[in-house]
């Protein structure tokens, strides 16, 4: 079996995309489009709003609903929105499916985005940020200048478990007949192809993972070396050195609320 | 008969849905329901050993967060489908999805209790050796239940997590709460068909929110000390 | 000079936390509030730059109401400094320090320059400029703490329990630091804290504060403790302040006899005495030898010390050479110099004696 | 709510249109001139994904017609999603079930099979051989005689537009068809009655129980099972008994290489195929087969009749 899986994923024929058929290169791309979309309009919603959340300490009752939104299965809803929208498309296009798909996909990563921005916020040490007032920062200089690069670490979790959940979830996108390396899966599944099927399965989990180590790369160059500890002479003890992982975010921000 | 049908349609219609098809409704629940929580059982009782020894043996630690972390960013229906093959099973077998799921709840929950068992305050581990606690009923008597809040909070992720997870599981043809949105797709013709939709995400919600408050509820249980403090 | 003209913080629950307080903090000198928690001593305090908005009454810097400008303004006008240093752990030590030149717009450079001679100016490492705070002690950080309140030249600093939170070792050093500094600066600094002695030792005057937000009593550190207005402040200064008071009083140029001595390392002399004091080659007083317990030619060693005896300072204050006297185990107060080589003994008699010839108990530190 | 979410939506089409459309499976139609300008190289055909890839799918219109289409857009087995499709102009021909309501409905065209690509898919109820009684096998025979096509539309209408449940839709058929007389003809008989997950099925399955059980059987039912590599095992191994099945495509399960299409030689073939201790019962007139499905207008347009003439030059 793992040998079928190899050569499916060999053969040239089934990267490159014919007018007929799209090939794997074709269906990253659709995949990367669906995924970048959700999590650019997600981040523009739940970014300003968590900050504005977490440096003013209002609307906190936002970051409980967002974390409801949670319990709502992906599934479910991606269905529910199809058959409201996809009827109202005419025409060669796949606006229809697009739309709920997006819609499903941006809510699944606000939460994480939201909960973990505001917690990273209220996290900063109320010592830090007393003394940014005393030394005569404005608000948004407080917010900008020291809120936000010591929220920097969680937020940036937030924004990476949101972007494996959104990439595991763009496959479903073909279930509802969209692209999508889903689309493998599913094929393969149907057709009782089992190597392509598989292949799908490894093709996501290699995106998923390749571009989380992308973001910890961008991560560790954007945050400052005086929040990760990741200096010449760490005087700190145990695990400081260890890279942020993911799933603390999954964890923090599910923490979070509880913890409130 | 037009009415009718406008009526039988529309989304407050779920609860006829549901008396109307309870026996295969209620299967779905049961299936959904041990799909959501046995992977967790299972996952606990496999991440209990693998986090304490990642607190008892420091270079345990950092590769076991690595390799945790590594499979929790498998997508859900990947792992499905690379279950089968990497273990030998039939590509349908029905034992993919809860094993996949176990794998989920494992990877979440040992670094959950070696956080946990991290927060044991070492006073409190110097005064359990002192008053003579052995390694082992240490462990049992002393650092898992003070772990326990912070185990807690992971399990509810999990769950909550595996709910919404069984249902992709839905899509590739295994029974649960999923099956519903595969039907009301399917009956989804000229005009949509919300009933087992809603339905289905009404299930789903509720059944999050229960399992949820029952982990909750073996929290407050095990940890009576605790209730003591106004939180 | 700052003043509180009937300044009071009253919150909306209906707790008040400053009452109507006058006081005036006047400029190059140190004013410090003390009082127990509650006393509003950090509400007072944070009302000067507007942390926290005073309900009524007015606060002046000089001839400014603080209320008339915007609040951030105003605070980029005075040094702040609080318990935890309160340092940005996302900057570098010498970013830290140029925080408000960059806040105001001074040139970059200029701003890193300045900053490096405040670093040196608080006493650090030069090194440190391009850690984070994280690498550095809490002693470390509030030293950056300082020369951070310090960047802008600002004519008044405020400072909230800044030493509280190091150890007292670090604590005693940063204290005469800071004295020090101010000598040289010659700020208006208005300094809160919950510790009586720190008070008494940094203050040029003191300010008592009672719970509830009231001054008790305002008086210089000496004529606290001698004559304090009534019971809850003398409770609060507290029950050796007679003593602690000859903190404050020189104890001019003390008569010392000479006292033998047998240098580390050397073989112990035949005796006729019990206690022998040991020094260093260069004469610093090392501990005391009890003579009957030691073997007759034996070689000094560090461990065959006594080291509880303080010493006193020629020139320093009668509670110092009293201090010298009690503590020491032969009863001999040893007297060293400025560089902190043996002058000669003293007595505890010879002290009392001194401080019984003072002209009057209540000029004490006058 | 809903009024703000979809402007929400309607900003990320924007975006993904400003994006460029790789990728996406039912996008324009380019690059057909290649195809040698025939009706069916412009057109973009939505079926499921196995048909793709099937012997009677596109490698066999291929095969059989020379038909060679522009782009595949996976679709669903003859769903709802195949049929909004077809109706809304995200595709130009579709693969749907012959009983499928919606080519009435929707005023589709059926192209014609003139060289039997599609296999005959009459309906036939396969049983255990034990529980075959001459009773049961009498009930069963007697429901396969009354199944029509024409029928069989009509029910699975029911189910699908008019959301009646399938249980309710097979006792009213039962009872029309004077199906319903209680009995004892297959007293003594307890089976295990299965269907697959799409309504006609179920109703089938249904039909079967209802008749048994008024005729005295103790029936079981276990309805809406996944795919065919679920519960034909399930059905080989015993622990179901009686099963709808559909002659081309089951014999085409269990024999990968038989060629028959004709409705008696499938059928043959199919009682000469199935295992020991199955057996096949009379089949119905009643067929399920696939079709190659457009539009009205797009046959008008290019003056379609048969599968044939998509290979025409446009």
């Amino acid at each position: 079996m793992i040998g079928d899986v190899f050569s499916w994923l060999s053969d040239p024929t089934h990267w490159q995309s014919t007018n007929f058929d799209t090939g794997i290169w074709g269906q990253l791309g659709a995949h990367l489009r669906y995924s970048a979309i959700a999590l650019v309009i997600a981040l523009v919603i739940a970014l300003p709003l968590g900050l504005w959340i977490g440096h003013t300490n209002k609307a906190t009752w936002i970051v409980s609903a967002a974390n409801a939104i949670r319990a709502l299965p992906s599934v479910g809803l991606l269905v529910l929105l199809v058959v409201i929208i996809a009827p109202h498309f005419y025409g060669r296009t796949d606006t229809g499916y697009v739309i709920p798909t997006e819609i499903v996909l941006v809510l699944l990563a606000i939460p994480s985005i939201l909960s973990n921005t505001v917690a990273g916020v209220q996290n900063v040490d109320r010592a830090v940020r007393d003394a940014a007032y005393g030394m005569g920062m404005t608000g948004p200089q407080v917010l900008f200048r020291v809120e936000t690069p010591n929220a920097l670490p969680l937020i940036f979790s937030g924004f990476r478990s949101a972007t494996l959940q959104v990439i595991a979830t763009a496959t479903i996108a073909s279930y509802v007949t969209l692209g999508g390396l889903g689309r493998f899966i599913y094929d393969g599944l149907a057709q009782q192809d089992y190597p392509q099927m598989i292949s799908g399965g490894l093709l996501v989990a290699a995106l998923a993972l390749i571009l989380d180590l992308l973001l910890a790369l961008l991560q560790r160059y954007t945050v400052s070396r005086g929040i990760t500890g990741r200096t010449r002479r760490s005087d700190r003890a145990g695990h400081s050195d260890e890279a942020p992982d993911p799933r603390s975010a999954v964890l923090t921000e599910d923490l979070a609320p509880e913890a409130a | 008969m037009i009415p009718l049908d406008a009526a039988s349609s529309s989304p407050w219609h779920f609860w006829g849905y549901f008396l109307d098809h309870r026996s295969q409704d209620l299967g779905y629940l049961w299936d959904h329901t041990w799909l959501s929580v046995v992977p967790v059982v299972v996952g606990l009782l496999l991440a209990l050993p693998l986090g304490w020894l990642s607190r008892r043996y420091n270079w345990v630690y950092p590769p076991m967060m690595s390799i945790t972390g590594l499979l929790y960013t498998i997508p859900s229906i990947a792992l499905f489908v690379l279950i089968p093959p990497l273990l030998g099973l039939d590509p349908l077998s029905p034992l993919q999805v809860p094993i996949a799921l176990s794998v989920y709840s494992v990877a979440l929950l040992v670094r959950v209790v070696a956080d946990g068992l991290g927060a044991v305050s070492p006073e409190t581990l110097q005064a359990a050796t002192a008053i003579g606690f052995k390694p082992l009923g240490r462990f049992f008597r002393v650092e898992l239940p003070i772990a326990v809040p912070v185990i807690t909070a992971g399990l509810r992720v999990a769950i909550v997590a595996n709910v919404s997870i069984v249902t992709v599981a839905g899509t590739i043809g295994f029974d649960n709460l999923g099956r519903l949105f595969d039907e009301g797709f399917k009956l989804s013709t000229d005009t949509p068909y919300y009933p087992p939709i809603i339905l289905g995400i009404i299930l789903c919600v509720l059944l999050a929110l229960v399992l949820d408050g029952l982990v909750l509820l073996v929290n407050r249980l095990l940890t009576p000390w605790r209730r003591a403090v106004p939180t | 000079m700052i003043r509180f003209d009937q300044a009071t913080k009253r919150y909306p629950d209906g707790t008040v936390a400053v009452d109507e307080l006058d006081l005036e903090a006047p400029s190059g000198k140190i004013t410090v509030l003390v009082g127990p928690s509650g006393c509003g001593k950090t509400t007072s305090l944070r009302m000067i730059n507007r942390m926290i908005e005073p309900t009524s009454g007015t606060i002046w810097l000089d001839d400014t109401d603080t209320a008339s400008m915007p609040a951030h303004e105003l605070r980029r006008q005075i040094g702040y400094v609080i318990q935890h240093a309160g340092l940005f752990p996302h900057r570098t030590i010498v970013d830290n320090i140029a925080t408000v030149p960059f806040l105001i717009g001074t040139d970059k450079r200029q701003a890193r320059a300045r900053a490096m001679e405040l670093l040196e100016r608080v006493g650090l490492d030069p090194a440190f400029a391009k850690r984070y705070p994280g690498q550095l002690s809490g002693g470390q950080q509030q030293r950056v703490g300082v020369a951070r309140a310090l960047a802008a030249d600002p004519p008044v600093m405020l400072m909230d329990e800044p030493f509280s939170a190091v150890d007292p070792v670090v604590r005693d050093q940063l204290q005469d630091e800071f004295l020090r500094l101010q000598d040289e600066l010659g700020k208006t600094i208005v300094f809160v804290t919950h510790d009586i002695d720190e008070a008494i030792k940094l203050g040029d005057q003191v300010a008592v504060l009672r719970v509830g937000g009231r001054l008790a009593q305002l008086a210089p550190p000496a004529e606290l403790l001698s004559r304090p207005v009534d019971a809850f402040v003398a409770g609060f200064v507290g029950r050796d302040r007679g003593y602690r008071a000859l903190g404050f009083t020189s104890a001019g140029t003390i008569v010392t006899r000479d006292e033998p001595t047998v240098t580390m390392g050397e073989s112990l002399p035949g005796s006729d005495g019990s206690w022998l004091l040991a020094v260093d080659p260069s004469g610093a007083p090392q501990g005391w030898l009890h003579l009957a317990d030691e073997p007759h030619g034996g070689v000094v060693e560090d461990r065959m010390l006594y080291r509880g005896g303080t010493l006193a300072t020629q020139g320093g204050t009668l509670r110092g050479a009293l201090d010298a006297c009690l503590s020491s185990p032969s009863g001999r107060g040893i007297v060293v110099d400025d560089s902190g080589r043996l002058i000669g003994s003293t007595t505890a008699r010879e002290v009392l004696a001194l401080i019984e010839g003072l002209p009057d108990a209540a000029e004490v530190g006058a | 709510m809903r009024t703000k979410l979809v402007a929400l939506a309607a900003a990320a089409t924007a975006l993904t249109m400003g994006l460029s459309g790789c990728g996406s499976d039912s996008s324009s139609n380019s690059g057909s001139s290649s195809k040698g300008g025939t009706i069916s190289s412009q057109m973009i055909f939505g079926g499921p994904p196995e048909f793709k890839t099937r012997t009677d799918g596109i490698p066999g219109l291929e095969k059989n017609y020379g038909v060679t289409f522009g782009k595949y857009t996976v679709t669903d087995t003859g769903g709802p999603v195949t049929v909004n499709a077809l109706k809304r102009g995200q595709v130009d021909a579709v693969d749907l079930f012959t009983t499928d309501p919606a080519i009435k409905a929707n005023d589709f065209v059926i192209l014609e099979d003139p060289k039997a690509n599609f296999a005959a898919q009459n309906i036939v109820p396969i049983v255990s051989k034990d529980k075959a009684t001459a009773g049961v096998k009498t009930v069963l025979n007697g429901i396969q005689a009354k199944l029509t096509d024409d029928g069989l539309g009509t029910l699975i209408g029911q189910v699908q537009n008019d959301k009646k449940d399938p249980a309710d839709v097979a006792k009213g058929w039962l009872t029309e068809n004077g199906l319903d007389t209680t009995g004892t003809g297959a007293k003594g008989v307890t089976l295990t009655v299965g269907s697959a997950n799409f309504p006609e099925n179920v109703i089938l399955a249904e039909i079967y129980a209802g008749a048994l059980t008024a005729q005295g059987a103790t029936v079981k039912t276990k309805l809406n099972i996944g795919s065919r590599e679920k519960y034909y095992p399930a059905l080989k191994a015993g622990s179901l008994d009686l099963f709808p099945e559909y002659t081309g495509t089951i014999l085409q399960y269990i024999d990968k290489t038989a060629t028959a299409t004709s409705s008696d030689d499938v059928y043959a073939a199919l009682g000469k195929a199935l295992p020991a201790n199955l057996v096949a019962l009379d089949q119905a007139e009643a067929q399920d087969s696939d079709a190659v499905v457009v539009t009205k207008e797009t046959a008008d347009k290019y003056k379609l009749k048969t599968i044939a003439d998509l290979a025409k030059k446009n």
